[in-house]
């Protein structure tokens, strides 16, 4: 492996060149033809455009990205999350074509990615599995009759989806028929397949996840759990690691459970066993991630390692580290991420602009993956995550200290964000207790707006009065031919 | 004494500075400015530091302090007094097509409310009012638009 | 303690308020009339001004900061490195005014501050000490004849001294009272105090030094050690945790020995034993320093600790972290700190100037200590280091390529630097081996200039031809009033 | 396509940039920006990619390529050609005194050759021709000199 090629955008992408420029690889960004001036694009040795269109012509596109792969010469293929690197098509075609993928084996993407398949291949596996429908359910009359079994409110899935995407509530037999129809058409739609499957919706859970590593020797090991009960719209906001609802005992049996999980599917490399512990303790596959998670980095932070890094290692067949699989392994100090979204922090709808400034917290037990930079541009075309900032602390305390500490540090001008929700989440006795459940955002009071104190007001007084062109300003139009393209503007 | 009034949410100020000195809806404020390469990156009040990031976008000002963003809008100048307001447009950013209209041009609406729906990239997006004021659409129900096309002007 | 005044600027006093402020503490920054907009004066909750004058009369000045502190309404000082830290002095006067001083008792500061007397102390505490002139030699003769015993070369030192200030070699006897003359001169400019001492030169020895730590229990541990063999002009610019020249067996001699060091003293927070580690692997002591070090971060980033938190909770009588006392501090995969001048990167001579662009590398493994920031002034009234870029890998290799690529990640615009000196370093074989000592730096070849590839021609007619006052350039004069005292500029 | 005559240590380029292709010394290099809020911040040759932060201050340009940092000044610009070049100041940043002075006025000098060594805050500092050239001193030995006085000039 010489020529990585890293087949996505934003802030994994230029986190995967980071290692893999330091392992002394080249590192070749893709970009989709609006996204030339991503900072992931620039931030590589080579780049090779995907040419016009939305991510499905471009960033979800097999032929494009091996034509890219093909012209710039690599010799790998690194997809990231998101985009294609859930997809078998994807991986068997980067083999076909004599490239390295960096990712599980096709047959474990396929086994896991079928969620309806999977719960059942866990269940034979001896991995405890979430309450729901039967496979062979698939009938309204069925699936009502389902529901009832398990008991009001379930949720509804689709078989073919995952990460919290498409999911809906129900809470009654009487609104059964339409919410399955509505969970069917939008299975179809969202991910070309409109089989769904019902799961028992328990109360006061947390969704703790472990992280599984394979390689080609056939060895499994845990590398510990991650806590990601805050959450909005189903997804995840801050994630932390050890979680606080895991006893040593719990600990074990969870991670046991999520060896025998991967070993199920012969799973090289790094994926992810999601469960849900309920209010009683009792854990519940939910589902498997096959690829590196968003929040690998609380991992990283804990125990001292380099996923990405191992991630290529396996690749080229070499066995993961040895302190992973000689028991030797041990998390130190707490870590928390926080995922900045531009997006408003109350509805958490999308929002777009151009950063006029950005700067990033720095010091003692700080970290930034980001994606983009001061002058980037924000569109909605893609997930509008911009940047993580992960913390780390010789305990939990030390670390939620950092994590206000950090985020009162991160200048983000420009573009709305949901800074106000991440600084709500750690600021709040729930979140500080360390009891909390995927409900803790819903019961946090509304961030309110507040007035600006004196000192805004001054600084914006000065602002508005400084002469147009001196720094911090945003550039006059005529020198930038991006400010047509950058966004919802006031005019 | 340069002076305007300046909104930032609900809150609106009539504000000027001279020299070190703020008047902020008559009351005086001192401060100290600390700076960095000309920018004003700090001010000092009574012996309490903030921290200031700002950045100019249009007619609109954004300001950074001590972790917060906030968001200004020049209502009024006083030293522009007389000035017309332009009104407030709302430009699309990308190609897309009006899913649906939610008010009637000419219509009053409140900050807030949603204008009109844009499909774009598969998504659904609400168009909502930057102010109170009278709506001025420029498009319809149907209509592909191009990035950079006004959508409504606000009155 | 609830308000921490910070004695001190740039990048340590920034560190050290941001731990301050993670344990809710509130922060005071002190600042001379000349560094009002330096970062440090803004970065915490609230700042005083020492007044107008040099360092004598402002950082230096203890009526001046205990009046800073007193119309600040501060209950505790820390005095980071440099200035006032080492003052005895001021330790008792920061006690005698009430207030907590963050740092050893000044009984401990003045045992360890005259070098003479503490090389006797130590001998006596059976810590081996570097073979030098016996404690009553102070004529001419008596030197000279001590230099003879010990055999050229020797270094001339001063009591009063430390960190490798004003020290000198002699080769001969011939030059030998030119040489002591010179130094009784120096040692009584630089320290107030003409006494000077003679020490064994030894070639090819790596500086080797212990973090030590006592509270008030009377406990005194150590925290492993650090290599600073990297220097230039008898500084550190690299150092590294831990140090390849050990093994464990010498590591525990070390260990024992700088903690018989330092409760000699009954030493309490922070100090460092420095040691000498020759070819023959016999390590000799060579002084103490009593504060923070500079290079604490590598021990940090190692040890998964904040030795800053520590310092503030051990000042408020609290006992040190269990974890270092009950033996299961264990270091984990390893970290290198690279310091940041501004200076040329051949002769060392600092420079000056504003810094028209600055942007710190980010990501996995990456940590920056900085006391400047795009814009700032850097002048030549105080220590040149700028900045420090600490990594953490999980081995040393995975350390040296996170280092490489963080520097080439580090934007440094408009003040020479000796970052091309730092990349030589990282780069060499010499220290890629990990087998070097403290001629590391003078048997590197001079980095040569070279010359810019096409892309920087490019970017430089870019630049050079675009409006005056688009982003990127230096404001323009009239709207910043720093302009005048940016340092030498070529008209 | 505009055009200029920079250098950089010892190295001097004829340089123009039309659209997407450079000159430099005649040999047509062509590129592709990369642009952040109107700056370029990266330039791609033949397919590679080169990281780019530039600034200006007066007659110089810094430009940082693929982390390593460059200073450019421009020497005669093919457009201004007739220009009279203004020779090169070297000015005082802090009040100091001339220690000693190295060389005579109007001696030729080599750039880097030590011009004079001035005294501030008790350090020594040599000052260097940044040029080839005649040096003019505009001080003598124990002037005493404020911040922004001009030293020398090469011509």
């Amino acid at each position: 492996m010489r020529r990585l090629l890293v087949a996505n955008r934003g802030e994994i992408a230029v986190r995967i060149s980071r290692t893999a420029r330091e392992m002394g690889l080249e590192t070749v960004a893709v970009y989709a033809g609006d996204d030339a001036n991503a900072l992931h694009a620039r931030a590589m040795n080579r780049s090779a455009s995907l040419g016009p269109g939305a991510a499905a012509e471009t960033y979800l596109s097999i032929p494009r990205i091996l034509e890219a792969a093909r012209a710039t010469g690599s010799d790998a293929i690194h997809p990231g999350y998101g985009f294609l690197s859930e997809s078998a098509a994807f991986a068997r075609a980067v083999g076909s074509a004599g490239l390295v993928w960096v990712g599980p084996p096709p047959e474990a993407i396929e086994a896991m990615g079928g969620k309806l398949a999977a719960r059942a291949r866990m269940e034979a596996a001896g991995v405890p599995v979430m309450p729901g429908s039967r496979p062979g359910a698939s009938s309204d009359a069925d699936l009502v009759s389902e529901a009832t079994r398990l008991g009001f409110p379930v949720l509804i899935k689709a078989s073919a989806g995952g990460g919290g995407k498409g999911m809906s509530r129900v809470d009654s037999a009487a609104d059964m028929p339409a919410a399955l129809a509505e969970g069917r058409r939008l299975a179809s739609a969202s991910f070309g397949d409109d089989t769904i499957y019902l799961e028992r919706l328990l109360a006061d859970c947390r969704h703790v996840e472990f992280q599984v590593f394979g390689d080609s020797t056939g060895r499994i090991v845990h590398l510990f759990e991650r806590e990601c009960s805050v959450q909005r719209r189903h997804q995840k906001i801050v994630e932390e690691a050890p979680s606080a609802a895991l006893d040593p005992g719990l600990r074990r049996a969870m991670g046991e459970a999520a060896v025998r999980a991967a070993s199920a599917v012969r799973y090289v490399g790094a994926g992810t066993i999601e469960f849900l512990l309920d209010a009683d303790r009792q854990f519940h596959f939910l589902e498997m991630n096959t690829r590196l998670q968003v929040e690998h980095a609380v991992t990283e932070e804990t125990l001292g390692c380099d996923l990405v890094r191992a991630q290529l290692e396996v690749a080229q067949g070499l066995p993961m580290p040895a302190s992973w699989s000689d028991g030797t392994l041990v998390p130190r100090g707490h870590s928390i991420e926080m995922r900045l979204y531009a997006e408003d922090p109350i509805e958490f709808l999308p929002r777009s602009g151009r950063l006029l400034e950005y700067r990033e917290p720095s010091g003692p037990g700080i970290r930034v993956d980001s994606g983009v930079e001061r002058g980037s541009v924000v569109g909605l075309e893609y997930d509008p995550m911009l940047a993580k900032l992960i913390v780390w602390g010789p305990d939990r305390p030390a670390a939620i200290g950092r994590a206000r500490r950090a985020l009162a540090e991160w200048v983000v001008l420009g573009v709305e964000t949901n800074m106000p929700l991440l600084r709500a989440v750690i600021d709040s006795e729930a979140f500080g207790s360390g009891r909390y459940s995927t409900d803790l955002v819903s019961r946090l009071p509304r961030p309110a707006a507040g007035e600006p104190p004196d000192a805004a007001w001054i600084a914006a007084a000065l602002a508005d009065s400084a002469p147009l062109g001196a720094r911090g300003d945003a550039a006059p139009a005529a020198a930038d031919p991006w400010t047509s393209a950058s966004g919802w503007r006031l005019g | 004494m340069s002076g305007a009034r300046l909104r930032s949410g609900d809150a609106a100020r009539e504000i000027g500075v001279e020299g070190d000195a703020a008047l902020i809806d008559g009351r005086r404020v001192e401060f100290e400015r600390r700076l960095a390469e000309g920018r004003v990156e700090g001010i000092a009040i009574r012996g309490r530091e903030h921290r200031i990031v700002a950045a100019r976008d249009g007619r609109r000002v954004f300001v950074w302090c001590d972790g917060t963003a906030w968001t200004f809008e020049r209502v009024a100048a006083t030293r522009t007094a007389g000035m017309r307001d332009h009104g407030q447009d709302l430009i699309s950013p990308m190609p897309g097509r009006v899913r649906r209209t939610m008010v009637a041009d000419g219509e009053s609406v409140a900050r807030g409310q949603v204008l009109l729906v844009l499909e774009a990239m598969k998504m659904e997006h609400s168009i909502r009012s930057p102010a109170d004021g009278t709506v001025r659409l420029r498009v319809r129900e149907g209509d592909r638009v191009e990035a950079g096309v006004e959508l409504a002007q606000i009155e």
